[in-house]
């Protein structure tokens, strides 16, 4: 099922949420509202035409204009074919909808996106930092980020 | 946990049923143990937090990030895209040959390089030569995991055979910066070839010896048919890739199904568990995978130094590396499974963002799904069945 | 009738797989030992084998390539340019040499011997050598000084630049006061 | 002197002499195990600490005796310093009843096999002391899994002596050596030296019996594939966790000397002591020791290249084996035996 299609019956049936598309990059991909992305993203797992069982990689970017996102490769093992969603949030209050309950390995995935760049998983089951220390000051990812002078009472740059 | 060895369920003694001889119930309770960051067969600085009852798992909360080195915001202060290597061979230190490989073809389809057909033969073979030796080391400390030394010992011995092999090409031993943007740093050297090709004669009984000490011992598959079995649908579900999803019986392999390289021109078959002794998706059958990998990585690599055409190794090498505005993300078989890279650029010469998505990563997430109800004996295999190397994991 | 078979199978399973295992091990004692006795007898090392660097200084012509490569920057280089009237010489490669070099090191123990700074050097004067002894008991040895420039050649250097450049001053003051004193010719003909 | 402190003084004697065979006997087996194991995985163990490592075994103690033994603040002080020689006292006392030639036996005593038995359960109290006053989460799981090792792993022990002790009809190991005297023929393993049609007959139980009851010293040992006590995989170091020094080398060298007493008694039972197997030839006093202990040394060979080729096994596993394989088995070799001699002796 070629992008073209996905995204066609994805406008047929979400019609608005589907803000924005770029179907002629090296690889396309559709931006969706954030605030619906559970729920079409349980229609992209179950629809048995387009079965994307296996979410391949859930990666946090900055686009440092204030704006956070979310970037979803979606693949299905039976249909083999492949999309790529993206979700934008507000930097100063950036919350997206987990899609945890869809796949089980967003589950990481968004707490290292909330660990690397602070962006808030609605309805997370265990939402907290996992590579970073649980006290670390700030998102390092984020590209207005200061390596902080002391941490903890430690000297950081050397 | 499905069709796993359940426990009775009076084998986890709940306090209502124990009675003293006096009538007053025994009072029992949960004990939380740390198989901290230092502990002899966490694989590296995985803390796994665990709730036993007696010997019996009631629940594992693995705690990582110890070996953070924030390899994402150094891929952004490079200066050029050929400066990432280094650090990307760091991230999964025991097959830094694949992770190269897995970087290299990202920028190639972002920058659309056509690489010459001697350097595409040449990645193949260091890639084959290098899950040899990663699953070397996961068949060895899995060993040892299970309480055999010997076999650890007898891996790394056939290990050095492929180090040498490497030193000999690019000079390193385990983090090579071999394989560029564009093609390799150094041809092959003259006597590469058949030395190659005296290891893989060398190498084949040395495995028939192996399962006969190791895996086809009753003991160790008494140890492991059963114990943390992984089910298709769950495996899918936390996106498992690699020897433990092939485990469970998905016949997915990226080398075909995704295909790169030239691969696709060599004749190998994927190694799918069948569950010959326990249930399909155990220990054993992940141990057995990744055996069975490896005669095919013996193969691959006996057909590619067979068929590699002559032609200059940097040909495709760009001097300046300045991709457009673009984002794109490639995935390759690593010896752990699916490691994919999604590189953005902002038409500078350093990247924007780079974020690797690594199988062991991912593959340890499924950790507390698989491991309730098993025995502490059981977890430390369960942990080293599933390989994790904590450079990747943290990176 | 299952289980009875299955129970001596286990038990004959684990004998016979004990008797195998043991068969192998038995053999390996007569195996000779694949361990060198490192001190005493050393591993040949091959020839692109990447360990301690090595700059050749008198080959370096300061054009600071290496330093920009290395993704650790554990290469720092300060360079002076010299005059005209100093001849620096020329390369082995037969480059000029214009700039002196009073600061050239290496901080091994931050280099992650990746080798990325051999490529782009056009002189080809810092190697990866085959030398992989080199531990210190103090981590400020670990900084090697290539240059070989003594302080008193420094300053001697550093000076004649000051000098020269004053004299590059004063002549372009000089030409700039009288190019603003001479009536300026008037502008060409527009088309 | 009166005669009773004469004879205290010669008791005492008597007893140290097993001591000092223990330290140079753990010396020996040290340098076998570490070359037997270096070997079996190609390499060669150390070759500078004296010809060949030879000077090895003493650096190793010596080290462990100028180590600081450490006592965890949390530690049940008075258990924690008294676990390791209670261990190491069930281990010697066993050395009593082992007839190294004979004329030479720590005492005589007719229950010389049943004190056995009784004696090296000090083991397990040991192991549990020392487990449970280390204030160890991973001790306290070596210590409890070792408890339930050894008990259950001294009743095929048990029944398999009473095998013996049924053919031989004494419970002195030194009557059960005599008996066993003069040549290959007459071991136990092979029968004993009764009329043919009974020794054809008795043959595979004995040699049966003589397979369980080695594989159920090698629990009694807490070797490999028994070694859950001290797992290094999982329980970093058993109940030995929190020891170092001293106390460590104590416990280390009590794993060594009942490695010895499980060896010698099992030789001592099945494989005629201090007979020599030619019958008359290269029999007498010396030649005695000389026999026991080299058979000795046949099954320590044995247990470690054991060591280095086995996985461990798992405690339900451990349970599974002496409960429902080596008890099932012994139960029947024990009715044939009886049943054997009853009709044809």
């Amino acid at each position: 099922m070629s992008p073209q299609e996905i995204h066609d019956n994805l406008k047929a049936k979400f019609g608005d949420a589907i803000l924005e598309a770029k179907l002629d990059a090296l690889q396309p991909w559709i931006r969706v509202d954030d605030h619906r992305i559970k729920e079409i993203c349980l229609f992209l797992h179950d629809e048995p035409t387009f079965q994307f069982d296996y979410l391949m990689c859930l990666s946090g970017i900055d686009y440092n204009n204030g704006t956070l996102g979310a970037v979803y490769h979606l693949s299905s093992m039976s249909h083999k074919h492949k999309i790529v969603l993206k979700a934008t949030c507000p930097k100063d209050n950036p919350r997206i909808q987990s899609v945890s309950s869809v796949w089980g390995t967003a589950n990481w995935h968004e707490r290292e996106a909330y660990d690397m760049y602070g962006i808030v998983f609605d309805e997370h089951p265990d939402l907290r930092r996992i590579l970073c220390p649980d006290d670390y000051p700030g998102f390092p990812l984020r590209k207005d980020f200061k390596v902080p002078e002391f941490y903890n009472g430690m000297k950081v740059p050397y | 946990m499905t069709e796993s060895r359940v426990l009775p369920t009076n084998y986890v003694t709940k306090p209502e049923d124990l009675k003293t001889s006096s009538g007053r119930t025994l009072r029992t309770d949960e004990m939380i143990i740390n198989m901290g960051p230092q502990h002899p067969s966490t694989h590296g600085v995985l803390r796994l937090e665990i709730v036993v009852d007696g010997e019996i798992i009631v629940d594992v909360i693995p705690h990582i990030g110890y070996l953070h080195r924030c390899f994402e915001k150094h891929a952004e202060h490079m200066t050029n895209y050929q400066q990432v290597i280094p650090y990307v061979d760091r991230m999964d230190y025991v097959s830094s040959m694949n992770n190269d490989l897995g970087y290299a073809l990202a920028v190639e389809r972002m920058l659309k390089i056509e690489v010459p057909e001697r350097v595409e033969y040449i990645r193949v073979i260091m890639a084959e030569l290098q899950r040899i030796a990663s699953h070397l080391i996961a068949v060895g400390t899995f060993g040892i995991d299970s309480g055999a030394f010997t076999p650890f010992l007898y891996a790394f011995r056939d290990r050095e055979f492929i180090l040498d092999l490497f030193e000999m090409t690019c000079g390193a031993r385990l983090l090579y910066n071999y394989v560029w943007v564009g093609g390799v740093s150094h041809d092959l050297p003259p006597t590469f070839i058949d030395k190659a090709k005296e290891f893989c004669k060398y190498f084949k009984p040395r495995l028939v010896d192996f399962n006969n000490l190791l895996t086809f011992n009753e003991i160790f598959v008494k140890r492991n048919a059963k114990v943390g079995v992984l089910p298709r649908e769950v495996a899918i579900n936390y996106a498992c890739s690699g020897p433990m999803l092939r485990a469970s019986g998905v016949d997915w392999d990226l080398r075909r199904d995704d295909p790169y390289s030239v691969y696709h021109k060599l004749e190998w078959d994927v190694v799918v568990g069948k569950g010959e002794v326990g249930t399909a998706g155990d220990c054993w059958d992940r141990h057995i995978v990744r055996m069975r990998e490896m005669e095919q990585s013996v193969r691959i690599i006996e057909q590619a130094l067979d068929a590699i055409p002559e032609g200059n190794v940097q040909a495709a090498i760009p001097k300046r590396i300045r991709p457009d505005h673009s984002e794109v993300y490639v995935r390759t078989e690593t010896p752990r499974g699916e490691l994919g890279f999604y590189v953005v650029s902002d038409g500078t010469a350093s990247p924007y963002r780079v974020k690797a998505r690594a199988p062991a990563f991912v593959n340890l997430s499924v950790l507390p799904e698989i491991s309730r109800g098993a025995m502490l004996a059981d977890l430390v295999l369960i942990v080293g069945s599933v390989d994790i190397v904590l450079g990747e994991v943290d990176r | 009738m299952k289980a009875v078979a299955t129970y001596f199978g286990n038990i004959f399973n684990s004998l016979y797989t004990v008797a195998v295992g043991m068969k192998i091990t038995f053999k390996h004692l007569f195996v000779p030992a694949v361990t060198l006795q490192y001190p005493d007898v050393k591993l040949k090392m091959p020839e692109r084998a990447r360990n301690r660097l090595y700059v050749n200084i008198d080959d370096c012509i300061g054009c600071d390539q290496c330093a920009l490569a290395c993704p650790v920057d554990c290469i720092s280089i300060d360079t002076i340019k010299s005059t005209p009237d100093q001849d620096l010489g020329v390369t082995s490669t037969g480059h000029k040499k214009r700039l002196h070099v009073p600061k050239f090191d290496i901080d091994i123990a931050k280099c992650c011997y990746c080798g990325l700074c051999v490529y782009p050097c056009p002189t080809e004067c810092i190697v990866m050598t085959d030398v992989y002894e080199f531990s210190e008991f103090d981590r400020h040895n670990l900084i090697y000084k290539f240059s070989r420039m003594t302080e008193g050649e420094i300053g001697e250097a550093k000076t004649k630049l000051k000098k020269a450049e004053e004299e590059a001053a004063a002549k372009k003051a000089a030409t700039a006061a009288a190019a603003a004193a001479q009536p300026k010719p008037e502008p060409p003909k527009t088309p | 002197m009166n005669p009773t402190l004469e004879s205290l003084i010669i008791t005492v004697l008597l007893s140290a002499l097993p001591l000092v065979f223990i330290l140079v006997y753990a010396l020996v087996t040290l340098y076998l195990e570490m070359k037997v194991a270096a070997h079996i995985q190609d390499r060669v163990a150390y070759m500078r600490t004296g010809w060949h490592g030879v000077l090895q075994p003493f650096a190793d103690i010596l080290k462990l005796l100028q180590k600081e033994d450490t006592i965890p603040a949390a530690a049940d002080r008075f258990l924690f310093i008294l676990a390791p020689y209670i261990v190491f006292v069930g281990t010697y006392a066993a050395f009593a009843i082992i007839p190294f030639t004979d004329a030479y036996i720590g005492s005589n005593i007719h229950l010389g096999v049943f004190f056995l038995i009784g004696v090296s359960s000090l083991v397990v109290i040991g192991i549990l002391m020392g487990g449970w006053a280390s204030n160890n989460k991973w001790s306290i799981f070596g210590a409890i899994r070792s408890a339930a090792q050894m008990i259950s792993y001294e009743i095929p022990t048990a029944l398999a002596v009473l095998i013996v002790v049924m053919i031989t009809g004494s419970l002195n190991l030194q009557e059960i050596t005599k008996f066993q005297d003069g040549g290959i023929q007459n071991w136990i393993l092979f029968g004993g030296p009764l009329p043919l049609l009974t020794k054809l007959l008795l043959l595979p139980f004995t040699l049966l019996t003589f397979l369980i009851l080695f594989t159920a010293s090698l629990a009694e040992v807490n070797r490999t594939p028994f070694d859950l006590p001290e797992a290094e995989s999982e329980l970093v170091q058993g109940f030995n966790t929190e020891y170092s020094g001293m106390r460590f080398a104590m416990f280390y060298l009590a794993e060594y000397a009942n490695m010895f007493v499980v060896s010698a008694v099992a030789v001592a039972l099945f494989l005629g002591g201090w007979s020599s197997p030619f019958g008359e030839f290269m029999s007498g006093p010396v030649w005695g020791a000389f026999w026991l202990i080299g058979k000795a040394m046949v099954f320590i060979f044995l247990q470690i290249w054991i060591r280095w080729t086995l996985p461990r096994l798992r405690v339900d596993q451990l349970m599974y084996t002496s409960w429902k394989v080596l008890m099932p088995f012994l139960f029947v070799c024990l009715f044939a035996v009886g049943l054997i001699l009853v009709l044809t002796v």
